[in-house]
């Protein structure tokens, strides 16, 4: 039911972690709801030079979080900010059925945090 | 370890299955020879699960499994010309009870949900209270899928017999790990599901005791005393007498052997780890059933990483877009916030060792360990 | 000789199933992979039995057999919320058809059973009259199981279709022995049976076509769509798989040789006795069903001596207490009195010979003879 790149980015995820002086932080959801993603980026003339996450969810949650913390790493925000939900699934190979909505979460984690980097720089 | 949803079949069942394919194919229903084994052989069947049960062979249904019977039992007693009826059951029943009743209140008949303890008991106060003129039958079951809990039933008949009620439960968790005995029980209808009794898929039964009136569900060449129609599962039904015989044979050995790996593998994983819950109640419980919640790591992330190393085991919290949905047994026990989404069935079989329970508990310590330190709830 | 009763499965339908049984014994619902490897073998065989019919694998629900095929397709059409609804079926249905036809009909709503012609053939004007604002559902049988007569299921699917009307039969007896393919035929619904096909006991198929809605008769945790709640027996479904890819694959040659061991046993049998009469229509049958009426004697008589022969077959005409019924086929065909009480259905397998033939005809003679020079009625 699930990808191959969805259990191989499952079983050894990226970027675990959470960054102590980040220049940005991003967290959506909640116990009562649901998953928790947490996501911190470290920025570097506006380049996203590093980015950690730590989740709290099913397998989807922490896959897509994986995936997202790579795709971002190294990308300018601009470029960041534009990453879609095609891009993730892309990146996995899919998500079953039912599913294949969670790719937005951490997305928007990194969209927080990018926007809590672009508050703190204005 | 996932023994609660199918068991293998036993090699002893499968032998005794295999010539009813072949060589003693006939139809029950045929007059001739062929058909004559086959009625002889499901004859023999009905024997056996009756004799496990301690029911008389007339009063045994065959079904196509647990979910029918269960079906059977609860529509089987609302005639289709009777005004509306009342029916008490529980709110951890499983799905097969839980949504034939919702299929019988949308047919305009009424239904009480009884709640549960933390544990997962029944509240026989409340049971007793919502009892009314008009109802019919209590179904309550045998011990919960899920959790474990094994329910007061000897109780619950008495409250039913004194109202002139009839009684159905389903023991298809029970059935090879607690005694089960109709008249112990005190239960008018029972249900069976071969399959999770080291018997094969596609056969179950209903108990049924005499001078109980139900109506069949499935209609055709009258089968099964007309309650149940269409060419028997010979072979099924010829695997689930023998797996009849064989559970409760071994039930004292295996029994004891399932609950000695039961409460170590309990013991030793909160040892092992902190911020656990055992689900369900602590000694009222199958012999085989763990149900364990973790704080801080999520049931199908825990369940994936186990498969991984070949345990394979259920959880009750699932996560489907935009929400992560406990299942109604872990709400019904009003589990904290905390644990509900972390949960984890481990269901043991006679097969399993104390071997396994080893690779078990070092297997989820490291995977609970490696969660928690992705997870931002955990300060590890 | 009985195969329109049952056949004996496959030896490699039941190779197909073992695994199943032990090494892949998951439950499909389960995330893990032993679980998946239950879900796959289901997936491959919904594609065996789509194609084998023609169908897509999304328009299969396995059931437990062709008698619940037949309960679903026609309860599926009738919400249960429904008011009063119309439906239409022939005299000549199987019990599964009828006896569920008669419950609804004990459930207020109405019924028409249609006629048939001296060979089985429904009356199409009939059916076409017997249409109304409120009918629901068609339903035909592709072939009779007794007299083997095969309906045109084309002309009637056009009729449903001019009325809007869904429009179900009951393919239990043409699958494997004449081309059944749900386009060319028309219909919207079409129940299988595996124990008929080679397959095991315990396992059918309805085909559904994609955009007609249908209710579920049984409940539980919503496996096959939500149509069929149940563990699936995955052996069993799997067997059905096999048994519909090796019926389709050997259509041609089995159809062939049954027809010619049919046509060369019913003209044997004509030449060597008198006063027989052949039931169900001479061309329009099945190629395996031979039925057949001997003047002077009765059914079970002659199936007994049979059956001291080793040759199974079984008879319409049955006589149990106090009175000789003939079955409800027989007499919708309106056989003169003189023919009703002597029917016997042989119905032949791709596995039986020419010299199985030989044996038949020998036998029969002989035996019609000897219960001949016993009966008042002929005057040998
Ligand atoms: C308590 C309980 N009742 C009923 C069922 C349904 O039985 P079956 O799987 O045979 O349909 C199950 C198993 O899924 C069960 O655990
Ligand atoms: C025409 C027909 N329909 C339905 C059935 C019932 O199928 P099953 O025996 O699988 O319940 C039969 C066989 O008994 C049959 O011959
Ligand atoms: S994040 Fe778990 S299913 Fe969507
Ligand atoms: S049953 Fe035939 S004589 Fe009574």
């Amino acid at each position: 039911m699930y990808s191959k790149k969805v259990i191989e980015e499952f079983s050894n995820p990226h970027n675990v972690g959470v960054i102590e002086d980040a220049d940005g932080v991003g967290e959506i959801g909640s116990t009562v709801d649901g998953d928790i993603i947490n996501i911190s980026i470290k920025v570097k003339d506006d380049v996203i030079e590093d980015i950690k996450f730590k989740t709290f969810g099913c397998v989807v949650a922490i896959s897509t979080s994986s995936a997202v913390t790579r795709l971002a790493k190294g990308k300018n925000v601009d470029e960041a900010l534009e990453l879609a939900n095609e891009d993730v699934l892309e990146a996995l190979g899919g998500l079953p059925e039912g599913k294949d909505k969670c790719s937005g979460f951490a997305l928007d984690a990194l969209k927080l945090a990018i926007e809590d980097y672009q508050e703190k720089n204005k | 370890m996932d023994h609660s949803a199918t068991t293998p079949v036993d090699p002893l069942v499968v032998d005794a299955m295999l010539p009813y394919f072949s060589e003693m194919f006939g139809n029950s229903s045929s007059l001739h020879s062929f058909g004559m084994e086959a009625a002889e052989a499901l004859a023999r069947a009905r024997e056996q699960v009756a004799e496990a049960i301690g029911a008389s062979p007339e009063e045994i249904i065959f079904t196509s499994g647990g979910t029918e019977s269960d079906n059977l039992a609860i529509r089987g007693v609302i005639p289709h010309d009777a005004g509306k009826k009342h029916i008490i059951t529980s709110v951890i029943e499983h799905p097969a009870v839980l949504n034939t009743c919702a299929f019988l209140e949308s047919m305009g008949h009424d239904i009480t949900y009884v709640p549960v303890d933390a544990d997962g008991i029944i509240d026989l106060q409340e049971l007793k209270g919502s009892i009314r003129d008009d109802t019919v039958l209590i179904s309550v079951m045998h011990a919960n899928n899920e959790v474990g809990t094994i329910q007061p039933i000897e109780e619950i008949a008495k409250i039913a017999k004194e109202n002139d009620i009839y009684f159905h439960t389903d023991a298809v968790q029970t059935v090879g790990k607690v005694p089960v005995n109709v008249d112990d029980l005190g239960v008018d209808m029972l249900s069976i599901s071969s399959h999770k009794i080291h018997g094969p898929k596609g056969a179950g039964a209903l108990y049924v005791r005499k001078g109980t009136v139900i109506e069949p569900i499935v209609f055709g060449g009258n089968h099964e005393r007309g309650l149940r129609s269409g060419t028997e599962n010979i072979p099924g039904i010829v695997g689930l007498g023998k797996a009849m015989s064989l559970a409760s044979e071994l039930l004292g050995t295996d029994a004891k052997h399932m609950q000695e790996m039961r409460d170590s593998l309990i013991s030793r994983v909160f040892d092992a780890l902190p911020d656990v819950r055992l689900n369900g109640h602590p000694t009222q419980r199958l012999p085989n059933n763990v149900n364990l919640s973790f704080k801080y790591v999520e049931g199908e992330s825990m369940l994936m990483m186990l498969d991984m190393k070949g345990i394979a085991v259920s959880t009750g919290s699932a996560c489907s877009s935009k929400s992560m949905n406990a299942s109604h047994v872990l709400t019904s026990l009003k589990l904290e916030d905390d644990y509900i989404h972390g949960s984890l069935r481990i269901s043991l079989g006679k097969e399993n060792t104390m071997e396994d329970v080893d690779y078990v508990v070092e297997s989820l310590k490291e995977i609970v360990l490696k969660l928690r330190e992705m997870s931002p709830l955990s300060n590890s």
